[in-house]
């Protein structure tokens, strides 16, 4: 069981976490953390898998770095449109609110 | 020539966006008249190149393939970037038109409206798996900004219920490059096809990415987010959606397919998802009968019209490689043809509403006397819509017709007479009511005559389509003929 | 060599726990603080997987500037939900 | 009954993917791209092989990557930019946390322009920098000093724009030069680098500070009073 083995298993176990915590939370913050916990699993995936004996590939790392900012842009954009949709319904999910 | 037209098409709408950002609204619609000429001459150029010279590759930054992004400009490729133009084009034309000047937030609509341009022309043109993906982000945000644009409340839950659904689609395609990227050590599209033939991959990579990017382009049952974000966005918006951010990502499927389908793909994927399909035709058309606002109707007419594109799947898996081509032929013809007459109509519909003052379908009573131009372009398109001859749409149709002969799978034909038949049922009903007799005085406000032109054009070239056919046809067969630098 | 697995077995526990916690909380502010506990956890185990460059964006942006978003957007929410998250074993 | 389906669902997703991980990972890989980066390192005109490909081999990725960050602040802005909803409050101005700040700031600002110049030979680079750069900025914000260019006006979408603008000129240089599009000459591609990395620290930080102090939708006036009146 080397290192890389582990934490291929880690990213696994955390893609299976995020994609149930996405579908089962219905509250806006909590499917976002899901989708981050997600996406974190993806990139040790990403990496671990292109590293078998952990010799560092600089090319999936730079993609991780890549991967990353994207998801940071995708999550400020949830929290801005979140945050407006919370003000102008006081609903912290999709359900009801205005114009359903 | 060449070295110019491939970095103009890439740098165009990036600088573009810069600009517009910087400038309210009017100054950067002037900005983005300039640009759209500018794209169009490009997007021309590069079509009659690879026309003539077949297609090529271009390495981004000078770096090879496995290790530098290369762009794969094909025949398919160029013809969609030309498609992206046209559509693009009148959907900004259009746009700078009807949307409101005066409201502070409509100067970003230049700006996200340049950068989902440049997502879309490097999805067609990508040929890394890591580069669609982070420009189908690209192309995600961009449409999902343009749908919040100007944050009232059922803007935004359909922007927000788009956005949760399109990061969980790319998170599933990106699994699939991380396993894919795991197994071959390369990215590049290209490199993969070459290697899948001793190295099979995984299937689960195809699921995945299949799963992932049917999410995104509103394949049924995962289209729950599709009629809200392009019924309730603005009219120009809601035709680039439906036109073409909805086939970017089936066409990165359609790519995949098309490299590794053979090795890994099996009978349940295909067969899977052309059920799916058919099943999204009868659902979307009956849903699109029972709306009663006219924009939710073609909304759900476009989910119902995304069911056909998946028939592409269990028509090119294990069948002869004629009828592999015939398919790709059909399903590519269907979705320009889609692309021009969906734009028509929601843009004909944006004037409709417009005119009407009401979004209910039961309001269009007596449109047809007194706005018969804007009914004309509307029903125009749903002529292609509806597949009959001699628009495009009856071509694609009839290709499509063939192919499942030829494969030996006739329940396609089914399905395909049965959308036929449903898409004119909410057609008719959208006519019927518009034929009522309201009084004798003209109660409409009647858009300027440039709003209305537009979508006749754009309806005008998906009837014209069916007569040209063959042209595109024969530019998209073209495969990469060997590197012109 | 022992050891060094049972410290990345500890740290992938750890990472597992702090994900499933952030998920579960009941109060929303327990949640986002578990989250930020999980991007340092990730940013540790990037140091492992040998990217030093990743666990320095990840401890930045994930736990640092995304844990601040979430943090300002929880403010702003300002109500402990306690049905809403119906969390995976609940 | 849903529970039930997307644990299921779930469990299933999780078992596949990690017994196709398990045979990925046992088999070796046809191509490695270590060593074509390595044989491309000496005109990458950096040092460090994750910049050199982050900036040099794979800069179309990078280019519309920030694109993606430009189009998340600016979708904040465009929210923003709907009638202001928030009086501009200053969160919180207490004596110790300023305190604090006199040391953190400067010392942060050394950090994030050791980042940048780190990046091209050791472990570092633009987006690391940028991150540290733009926490400095919440940090300014939270202590209450007024950061009046965050104001939804010229200056910061010149922010948020810059490093794009300057990363998409470089680039479109190469192909007036008659080559390949995002291609830099030989021997200016280390200078090259460094400038498109400056431009884009600023930015990213310009993007994450505007993000959170430009973030719409705060409580309303009557539960948040304006700290306006104390100053």
């Amino acid at each position: 069981m080397t290192p890389v083995q582990l934490y291929v298993l880690a990213g696994v176990l955390l893609c299976g976490l995020g994609f149930a915590g996405f579908l089962l939370t219905s509250h806006l913050l909590r499917k976002l953390m899901a989708f981050n916990i997600m996406g974190s699993g993806t990139f040790l995936l990403l990496v671990g898998l292109a590293q078998p004996n952990n010799t560092p590939d600089p090319v999936p790392q730079a993609l991780v770095l890549t991967g990353i900012v994207v998801a940071l842009a995708a999550t400020a954009l949830a929290l801005v449109l979140m945050r407006r949709w919370y003000h102008l319904s006081g609903r912290t999910d999709l359900q009801g609110g205005p114009g359903d | 020539m060449l070295a110019l037209l491939i970095p103009g098409l890439l740098f165009t709408p990036l600088a573009l966006a810069v600009l517009c950002l910087l400038v309210n609204f009017r100054i950067g619609r002037l900005f983005s008249w300039v640009g759209i000429i500018v794209q169009v001459l490009v997007a021309l150029g590069l079509w009659a190149t690879v026309a003539d010279q077949g297609g090529l590759y271009y390495d981004l930054g000078g770096w090879a393939a496995p290790l530098g992004i290369e762009l794969r400009v094909d025949g398919l490729a160029v013809t969609f970037v030309l498609l992206t133009a046209v559509v693009a084009s009148a959907a900004a034309l259009h746009a700078g038109a009807y949307l409101d000047p005066r409201k502070g937030y409509q100067s970003y609509f230049w700006p996200l409206l340049w950068f989902l341009w440049a997502g879309l022309n490097g999805v067609w043109l990508a040929g890394d798996l890591f580069n669609l993906y982070v420009g189908l982000e690209l192309i995600s945000l961009a449409a999902v900004g343009l749908v919040a644009l100007g944050g009232e409340a059922p803007a935004l839950r359909a922007a927000l219920r788009y956005l949760y659904a399109a990061l969980l689609g790319s998170l599933g395609y990106l699994l699939a490059v991380a396993l894919v990227y795991g197994s071959y050590g390369t990215l590049s599209l290209s490199g993969i096809a070459e290697l899948a033939a001793d190295h099979p991959p995984a299937p689960l990579i195809l699921v995945l990415a299949a799963l992932g990017l049917a999410l995104k382009t509103a394949l049924f049952p995962l289209h729950f987010w599709l009629p809200a974000a392009h019924g309730i966005a603005k009219s120009p918006v809601s035709a680039l959606l439906s036109a073409l951010v909805v086939k970017a990502s089936f066409y990165i499927m359609a790519r995949l397919w098309l490299e590794m389908g053979e090795q890994a793909g099996s009978i349940w994927l295909a067969q899977g998802l052309g059920a799916l399909g058919a099943a999204g035709v009868v659902v979307g058309s009956w849903q699109a009968f029972r709306q009663s606002r006219l924009k939710m109707v073609v909304a759900y007419s476009s989910v119902a019209q995304i069911g056909y594109l998946f028939l592409l799947f269990p028509l090119s898996w294990g069948v002869a490689t004629t009828t592999a081509e015939l398919a790709q032929q059909g399903i590519t013809l269907h979705l320009i043809s889609h692309a021009l007459a969906k734009a028509a109509m929601f843009l004909a519909a944006g004037n409709l509403i417009l005119a009407v003052g009401n979004p209910q379908v039961s309001a269009l009573a007596g449109v047809s006397r007194f706005l018969p131009f804007s009914l004309f372009s509307f029903g125009l398109a749903a002529v292609s819509l509806m597949g009959l001859p001699p628009s495009g749409g009856f071509v694609a149709k009839w290709l499509l017709l063939q192919a499942s002969l030829a494969a030996g799978q006739w329940w396609w034909i089914g399905v395909l007479l049965l959308g036929s038949l449903l898409s004119a049922l909410y057609v008719f009903r959208i006519f019927r009511a518009s034929f009522l007799e309201t009084g004798s005085d003209d109660p409409f406000y009647h858009p300027p005559r440039s709003l209305e032109v537009i979508p006749m054009a754009l309806a005008v070239m998906a009837i014209g389509l069916g007569f040209v056919a063959n042209l595109p046809l024969t530019v998209m067969a073209l495969p990469v003929g060997g590197g012109v630098p | 060599m022992m050891t060094e697995l049972l410290l990345d077995l500890l740290l992938v526990v750890s990472l597992l726990l702090t994900a499933l916690c952030a998920l579960l909380a009941q109060d929303l502010f327990r949640a986002v603080v578990m989250f930020m506990a999980f991007g340092l956890l990730m940013a540790l185990a990037w140091v492992r997987l040998q990217a030093p460059d990743i666990a320095l964006a990840e401890a930045a942006l994930g736990a640092g500037l995304t844990g601040v978003l979430l943090l300002d957007a929880v403010s702003h929410f300002r109500q402990s939900d306690s049905g809403a998250g119906s969390g995976e074993s609940s | 009954m849903k529970l039930l389906l997307v644990l299921i669902a779930a469990v299933v997703l999780t078992v596949v993917l990690g017994q196709t991980a398990w045979q990925i990972l046992a088999q070796p890989t046809p191509v490695d791209l270590r060593e074509l980066v390595a044989e491309a390192m000496p005109d990458s005109g950096v040092a460090h092989p994750i910049t050199a490909v982050l900036l040099n081999f794979r800069s179309y990725d990078t280019l519309l990557e920030i694109g993606v960050l430009v189009v998340a602040g600016m979708a904040g802005l465009s929210m923003r930019a709907v009638a202001p909803l928030e009086a501009p409050a200053m969160r919180t101005s207490d004596t110790l946390l300023q305190a604090l700040l006199r040391w953190f700031v400067p010392f942060l600002l050394v950090l994030s322009a050791y980042l940048l110049w780190a990046g091209s030979d050791r472990s570092g680079g633009a987006f690391q920098a940028g991150a540290v750069l733009g926490a400095t900025g919440v940090l300014l914000r939270l202590g209450g000093v007024p950061l009046d260019f965050l104001r939804p006006g010229l200056m910061l979408r010149l922010g948020l724009v810059l490093g794009f603008a300057v990363f998409l000129l470089v680039a479109v240089m190469g192909a007036i030069r008659g080559d390949m599009f995002l291609a830099y000459p030989q021997e200016w591609a280390g200078l090259l680098i460094v400038v498109i990395e400056a431009a884009l620290t600023l930015s990213i930080a310009m993007v994450l500070v505007g993000l959170f102090a430009v973030a719409p939708a705060q409580a309303t006036e009557r539960d948040w009073p304006s700290r306006e009146g104390k100053r």
